[in-house]
């Protein structure tokens, strides 16, 4: 038991929380930025499937990374794309459209890895290529948490760059404006001349976009070949670590964190003498629970914070308020 | 004076068939004031948006600036210098001001980021050039009605719009912001702008406009000088017959208490004291009035009353039997009707039907029900009565709400709030965007509720109306009660501005409210 | 017409018919290992003789199976093979209803107390015993002073799923261990599925930070994902059902170099010798063949990499296990049945 | 005849949509197939062919309806619960292990079994419910995260007390045959499920559309805040419409081991819930057309299975038909251009017709 116990409190196990959280934050930015604009998108899983699958296909065949980092975020893109035109043009419901993407993109790697490769399993027989791991000079000097932070494959710092990216992105630049404005009230960004159509499209590309990093990242640097339904439901998990954190750029990572952290967890504790079921449960039931308590410590803070005005109120007479706005009332709970 | 606007035989039929515009043309001469009035679903907001380039007519020609012009969204016509202030507000209300007035055309810094510094600045220029103070980096949220309503005119006026649309834009303001706009709307006009602005008051139509065009039916009746026609005039063309507009005096009789408050205060989300303290009662046979700038409590009051909000401090009595804490449904039952401020956020489901939403308060009695099992017969020949009863325009029973007029969305809250025959009853802007007809319809029914003596709380923006209607007036002022006016007819719409502004307030209210 | 001939359900029309044979897979084809290998054998058998073959893959729908192999027995096949555990009911039920027709199933077999299974030849794999002697060679190597092992007694096994088919790998390959040194810990994880090779990844390398310094892959997929692991924290490991050092050899010779060996399950071999048997007119229908360590229906890999990797002295006594195994005296358990 | 088109507007156009999809297949499989005309007369005809394989489209109705009739009683509410395949694998496992463990004469232990089935399943759909009602927590996140713990916990439950030792795969024991139902045709597997799920079907529609609470479930869905107006207790219905989904999605998982395997033998969760998101949308919610779209899907899916056994399309390419023909259907505004024009056409016409009337 004692080598369990060291292990995990080993830097090896930060490392692993690291890179198991790689392939979540990107399609959890990814659901984000949709949710943010009005159009869930959950067809992430079938983007990143699709992504894993021709980055790799492009670089065997090609032999250049560049052109099979290009080929992954295009198919991404264009997945988003296609998911825009059927919603926003066609008017397919964005739930089904979305469902419908995804058995598109699980049928048709399987298909087209089969015509390419003779194979339906995984492109083992190729000889693919991987992004790079970066060693960072500075940061690796540091004594813990050097080991955990730096020699870390180039998509995981991606993957950390692309929360602040999104940030920006959100907050300060008139496109990211537009995506929160059309998110809250199209009419209103319909009213000053946007075209809501065309921003909702361009949130389901740069979807598509972060959804395809998160494939390349699986399939070119978490290993290094494409596998069937290799997302495994990662792109699922992504979606509540998004919704767990609000959308917001920060609240994103941080749940993405809690996701890697315990999954590597139950990862560690896999050898323990419990059965393997209860333990691979874990990171499921702990995102449950996770969300409850998110939303009772919300309730209890509106509660106290009421209260506490209330006590206030008597101690120290009217307050001088300014002329108070409409409460507006929460739908769902009563 | 040349037209800057030549609207030449627009036909317009929704998807689901209804017509909406038949053959009208209208004309805007450059730099005046056009008022379009008519009845609740004459189809002025569709020729707005068929202007605007909102919807697209089957038919017809728009020609602006001597241009003929064919607006495909309303982009194109922003472009071309035409700004819309639409009949609900279309703010994105978690962005600032700032974010939602430079929305679509935002400036930038080194080319991608927005430029922060710069949408703050823009905005207090356009906002002092019009003189139309708004608070640059507050969320619209946090504003009341009447800045919001600031906010969007100086959206198109930012756009340097030549031509300006407003869509009842009075409807949510109080006297001293009507008059606000007034002059920001005159002054536009001394600046050489146009303005194309649809009212049911007519009173402020001839105020203000130059020129009238009077809709009926889908169709224009007339275009005429304002100055020509009396507001008699207008009103019998709207509807093509007179209308009583005279205060009708109060009956005496009023009899016990029903409805009574006692300290009651209410903490919002955002930790702010809506109300404090507010005591009052209404009597049988007499309706109490609420007068205020809209945000002041008055919806967190009502919300409380009905059952919808529970008190954080106080109590309220019907026939002295505490009421808070007990469900809506209990509170309905006890004999409370509601007829809600903002009809779409509480008072209709708008995708059902008008059968639907008319048995909400009701559907699970006798007689539309039986052992929970709904009795469509007896359902639509209730609801077909309620339609006429209450003049409800609408095709049939089974149309869902949404697509009715917004005049006539109101008129099916409160065909079923009165069909409820309730002891009180709680009424929060009755006639908010309702025609003269029908609100003369809605006062009538209102004056008969309480002749039935009945309890009537009556929470309005528009002053004429709650003078008009009141036995007593309550005046509230930042969740406060600040004036109690025992005899309406002693006082005049100026008289209760300086209570509802906060600027005077009576002491030692508490006993003379219960009168 | 020309088309009607070659095309459709392909009748040839050839000097001599072919032998019609059909493969379903109750799954999917590309685990490289249990079906694909199944698959193989098939190929192999065209090739060599007067074989029509075809292989239908069932996914993993467990709704359909029972339907599709009733369509497949109705239609024109000489033979059809359907193989594990989950299909023997049906072909319990349908091989009774089609006497003219022949059913092999393998890695199972049918109950030939029930009636009417004169037609059917069921082919079993000691899995177990060939698991015992990879476990055995793992015992070996954690206590040796080969390059990678370590100084702790510690190796590993990745399971797909807790299932009995792997659990039968598992409870060979432990008590291989135990045979050889009872103090060396086995560490089990498993993925919980079959498709996931980045969690088989990082499985393995959990296993390893925990001082594996071998592990044994038993997961299609995700069994992958534990190579990987091997490769990259340069640790040796063991593949299954086929010799994966050869699948790798050509695409990726530095993450071949880490398979120490593979637990060969000759599905390939099994179906191919059956056809055979068939064709001679020698195969035995009505009753199983188990094939073990003898009969070369499991055992250790014996390629280039196993010399170069592991010494003499432990591949002979590997051997001796093999050879003691096959002659009754050692006696390995099993997870299946109980 | 314009009437008469815009009257079933929405029916013909789904009927030329899957028309089109069907187009865009036979294309497909023209440019993968060798033998294109037996590999579409595989996938569009075969399955109507054969007695077997068109009980194999009522047998994959069978949960696929219960899905989507439970979610679309949620969706009614605006609750996107999409936990009906969790649901459906816990409450199988469940019903299975009390079914196993019990022995009663068969019209008690049939309809006992159901009913535990059924409780497990609306357990699983209290728990989000109560979340989102109680907590405002987002009931598409929990369910779906709860789809997976019902997986684990299912497999967990029979793979450690109820697995048939005998058995070289993990299956549960043998349902008694007092827990079984009935296969009703010789030569086929069609089960007295489909009965089951019809009937919920019909009982459903029945509860959405003429009783007090079908109402008070789409008026919520409808608005929130008019419904608590109207005193409709909007927290029961929250959690009451996702304990109906789990209910449901739980009989449908249990009437197919019940009627069709005999056992537990489900390894992966089989998928069911996800199709009934689709006929649930495609169906509009409404649970006469879920029937329909049911069957539809069920034929498909069968079609798909002949054209990979018979013919030599691949499985995966299947899957991508279903794909297109999934969304080509719910393209809401393919012809809505053409729709409009005859709305217009046709309200002149009345116009014109009854002028004296306007
Ligand atoms: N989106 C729509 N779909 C279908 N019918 C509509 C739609 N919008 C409006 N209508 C119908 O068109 C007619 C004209 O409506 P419009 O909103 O133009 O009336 P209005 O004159 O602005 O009335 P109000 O004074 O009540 O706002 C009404 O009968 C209304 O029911
Ligand atoms: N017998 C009836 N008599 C009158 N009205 C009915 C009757 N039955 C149902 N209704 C009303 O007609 C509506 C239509 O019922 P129906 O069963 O056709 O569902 P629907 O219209 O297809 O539902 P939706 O349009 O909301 O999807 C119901 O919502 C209800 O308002
Ligand atoms: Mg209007
Ligand atoms: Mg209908």
């Amino acid at each position: 038991m004692s080598p369990l116990l060291d292990s995990i409190f080993s830097s090896d196990f930060g490392f692993a929380v690291l890179r198991v959280m790689t392939p979540l934050i990107f399609p959890a930015l990814g659901f984000a930025i949709t949710d943010l604009a009005g159009v869930v998108n959950i067809s992430l899983e079938g983007m990143m499937l699709m992504s894993a699958f021709f980055g790799v296909i492009v670089g065997a065949f090609t032999g250049s990374l560049l052109l099979a980092l290009l080929a992954g975020i295009l198919i991404g893109i264009a997945m988003g794309a296609a998911l825009g035109y059927f919603h926003l043009k066609l008017k397919t419901d964005i739930i089904l459209g979305a469902i419908a993407m995804n058995m598109f993109a699980s049928g048709f790697t399987i298909f087209l890895l089969y015509v390419l490769t003779g194979d339906k399993g995984s492109t083992s027989s190729l000889k693919s290529l991987v992004f790079p791991e970066v060693h960072i000079p500075l940061l690796r000097s540091i004594p813990v948490l050097g080991d955990i932070l730096s020699g870390h494959n180039v998509l995981t710092y991606a993957a950390l760059l692309s929360a602040i990216v999104f940030f920006f992105l959100i907050f300060k630049t008139p496109l990211g404006l537009r995506i929160r404005a059309v998110g809250q009230n199209p009419d209103a960004a319909r009213s000053v001349g946007i075209n809501v159509d065309r921003v909702q499209l361009y949130a389901l590309m740069l979807s598509g976009l972060f959804g395809a990093l998160g494939g390349l990242y699986l399939s070119m640097g978490y290993v290094s070949w494409f596998a069937r339904d290799m997302t495994a439901g990662r792109g699922w998990i992504a979606i509540a670590a998004a919704t767990l954190g609000g959308n917001m750029p920060l609240g994103t990572f941080l749940a993405a964190l809690l996701f890697g952290s315990v999954n590597a967890l139950a990862i560690y504790i896999a050898s323990v003498n419990i059965p393997s079921e209860l333990i691979q449960m874990i990171p499921y039931v702990a995102t449950v629970l996770a969300l409850a308590l998110y939303a009772i410590r919300v309730q209890k803070r509106r509660q106290k914070i009421k209260e506490e005005a209330l006590e206030e109120e008597y101690d120290s007479g009217p307050p001088d308020n300014p002329p108070p706005a409409a409460a507006k009332q929460r739908g769902g709970s009563s | 004076m040349a037209a800057i606007l030549e609207v030449k035989n627009i036909e317009k039929i929704y998807p689901d068939g209804v017509i909406a515009n038949k053959d009208v043309s209208v004309s805007v001469e450059e730099g005046t004031i056009h008022a379009i009035v008519g009845e609740n679903g004459a189809g002025k907001s569709t020729l707005m948006k068929v202007i605007f380039g909102i919807t697209r007519p089957q038919n017809g020609t728009i020609s602006f600036q001597g241009q003929e012009v064919n607006f495909k969204s309303p982009d194109d016509a922003i472009q071309q210098g035409i700004g819309m202030v639409h009949q609900h507000l279309m703010l994105a209300s978690d962005l600032t001001v700032a974010e939602n007035l430079v929305l679509g055309i935002e400036p930038k810094r080194r080319g991608i980021f927005l430029d922060d510094h710069e949408m703050i600045r823009l905005t207090r220029e356009v906002a002092q050039r019009f003189s139309l103070e708004v608070p640059p980096d507050k969320k619209i949220k946090d504003l009341p009605i009447g800045i919001r309503q600031r906010v969007e005119i100086l959206k198109a006026l930012y756009r340097k719009a030549e031509l300006l649309i407003l869509d009842e834009p009075t409807a949510v303001l109080t006297p001293q912001e009507t008059e606000v706009l007034f002059r920001t709307l005159k002054q536009l006009k001394a600046n050489g702008k146009t303005i194309l602005f649809i009212s049911h008051k007519l009173r402020e139509v001839k105020e203000i406009a130059d020129r009238v065009t009077v809709m009926r039916d889908s169709q224009v009746i007339t275009t005429e000088d304002a100055a020509k026609l009396s507001e008699e005039d207008i009103s019998h063309l709207m509807v093509g017959r007179d209308i009583r507009t005279e205060r009708i005096p109060q009956s005496e009789t009023t009899g016990e208490v029903v409805l009574e408050t006692k300290g009651l205060s209410f903490v919002n989300e955002d930790e702010i004291f809506v109300l404090k303290d507010v005591s009052f009662s209404v009597r049988a046979g007499e309706i109490l009035g609420l007068a205020g700038v809209e945000g002041n409590g008055q919806t967190e009051l009502v919300k409380l009353l009905t059952g919808l909000l529970q008190p954080t401090d106080g109590e309220i009595f019907v026939r002295s039997k505490a009421i808070s804490g007990l469900s809506p449904r209990k509170v309905r039952e006890i004999g409370l009707a509601h007829i809600p401020e903002d009809r779409m956020e509480n008072g209709v489901a708008d995708q059902a039907s008008v059968k639907e939403n008319l048995i909400v308060d009701r559907y699970y009695k006798a007689p539309y029900s039986r052992r929970s099992r709904l009795l469509w017969k007896t359902i639509t020949d209730h609801t077909l009565d309620l339609v006429k009863r209450f003049h409800i325009l609408t095709r049939n029973v089974d149309t869902p709400v949404n697509s009715l007029s917004g005049g006539n969305i109101q008129k099916v809250v409160v065909a079923r709030e009165l069909s409820a025959d309730p002891d009180v009853l709680i009424a929060s802007q009755p006639t908010r965007g309702v025609d003269v007809g029908s609100e003369e319809h809605i006062h009538s029914l209102l004056r008969q509720v309480r002749d039935e003596g009945k309890a009537v709380f009556m929470v309005s923006a528009d002053l004429d109306e709650v003078l008009k209607l009141s036995s007593r007036i309550l005046v509230i002022y930042n969740g406060e009660i600040v004036a109690h006016i025992p005899d309406p007819s002693m006082v005049s719409a100026e008289d209760l501005g300086p209570y509802m502004l906060g600027v005077k307030r009576q002491e030692d209210l508490g006993a003379e409210i219960h009168s | 017409e020309q088309e009607g001939a070659g095309e459709a359900e392909g009748e040839q029309v050839q000097k001599e018919e072919p032998l019609r044979v059909v493969l379903y897979v109750n799954g999917t084809l590309g685990d490289k290992s249990f079906f694909d290998s199944a698959h193989n054998g098939l190929e192999m058998a065209e090739e060599d003789y007067n074989v029509f073959a075809k292989t239908v893959e069932g996914s993993y729908d467990s709704s359909r199976w029972e339907p599709d192999l009733t369509q497949l027995a109705e239609g024109d096949w000489d033979i059809i093979i359907a193989g594990t555990w989950q299909l023997q009911e049906y072909l319990e039920k349908l091989a009774p209803m089609h006497p003219e027709k022949r059913f092999f199933t393998y890695d199972t077999s049918v109950d030939y107390s029930k009636e009417g299974l004169d037609n059917v030849y069921s082919i079993l794999y000691s899995q177990n015993e060939g698991s015992f002697l990879v476990g055995a060679l793992s015992a070996m190597i954690t206590n040796s002073d080969m390059d990678k092992a370590n100084s702790e007694k510690v190796v590993g096994f990745l399971g797909g799923m807790d299932i009995p088919v792997i659990n039968d790998f598992k409870v060979g390959y432990v008590e291989g261990v135990e045979y050889v040194d009872p103090d060396v810990d086995v560490l089990v994880s498993y993925a919980g599925a079959f498709n996931d090779p980045a969690k088989g990844k990082e499985l393995t390398l959990a296993m390893f930070d925990q001082g594996a310094d071998i592990t044994f892959n038993v997961g299609g997929e995700t069994g992958l994902g534990g190579i990987d692991a091997a490769k990259e924290r340069e640790q040796y490991t063991l593949g299954v059902d086929s010799d994966q050092y050869k699948i790798f050899k050509e695409t990726d010779p530095e993450k071949a170099e880490w398979i120490v060996t593979s637990m060969m399950k000759n599905v390939d071999l099994s179906i191919y010798r059956g056809i055979r048997k068939h064709i001679e007119g020698t195969l035995a229908y009505g009753e199983a063949e188990v094939l073990g360590l003898a009969e070369n229906g499991v055992g250790v890999a014996d390629n280039e990499n196993y010399k170069r990797l592991v010494p003499k002295e432990y591949r002979d006594r590997v051997q001796e296990i093999a050879d003691m195994i096959e002659a009754g005296e050692i006696s390995v358990g099993t997870a299946i049945g109980k | 005849m314009q009437k008469f088109i815009l009257r079933n507007f929405t029916l013909i156009r789904t009927l030329i949509a899957i028309a089109l999809g069907i187009v865009i297949s036979i294309f497909l499989i023209y440019v993968i197939s060798e033998t294109p005309g037996f590999s579409l007369k595989s996938f569009l005809i075969a399955p109507l062919l054969s007695k077997s394989r068109l009980s194999n489209i009522v047998e994959n109705a069978t949960p696929i309806l219960f899905c989507g009739i439970a979610i679309a009683v949620a969706f009614r509410a605006k609750q996107f619960n999409i936990g009906a395949e969790g649901a459906l694998f816990i409450s199988a496992a469940v019903g299975t292990a009390f079914a196993v463990s019990t022995s009663m004469p068969i019209f008690i232990h049939i309809p006992l079994v159901l009913l535990v089935a059924a409780g497990a399943g609306a357990a699983w759909g209290f728990i989000p419910g109560f979340m989102k009602a109680k907590w405002g927590a987002s009931e598409l996140v929990a369910s779906l995260m709860m789809n997976y713990v019902a997986y684990f916990l299912g497999l967990y439950l029979i793979n450690n007390f109820f697995r048939d030792k005998e058995a070289g795969f993990l299956v549960s024991y043998r349902l008694p045959e007092s827990a079984r139902l009935a296969q009703f045709l010789e030569g086929t597997r069609m089960h007295y499920g489909v009965f089951l799920a019809l009937g919920a079907a019909l009982l459903i529609y029945y509860l959405m559309f003429h009783t007090t609470l079908g109402y008070e479930i789409r008026m919520t869905g409808h608005n929130q805040g008019f419904s608590r107006f109207g005193g409709i207790k909007i927290f029961k219905i929250i959690i009451l419409v996702q304990v109906i989904e789990g209910a449901l999605a739980g009989m449908g998982g249990m009437t197919e081991i019940m009627g069709i395997h005999g056992r537990f033998n489900w390894q992966m969760s089989p998928g069911y819930g996800w199709e009934g998101i689709i006929v649930a949308i495609i169906g509009r919610e409404h649970p006469i057309l879920i029937i329909f779209a049911s069957f539809f899907l069920a034929y498909i899916r069968v079609g798909g299975q002949s054209l990979n056994l018979l013919a030599d399309v691949p499985f995966e390419l299947v899957t991508v038909i279903q794909a297109v023909i999934i969304i080509l259907i719910t393209a809401e505004a393919f012809l809505g251009r053409f729709k409009y024009k005859l709305t217009v056409n046709e309200a002149k016409r009345e116009e014109a017709g009854d002028e004296s009337l306007a």
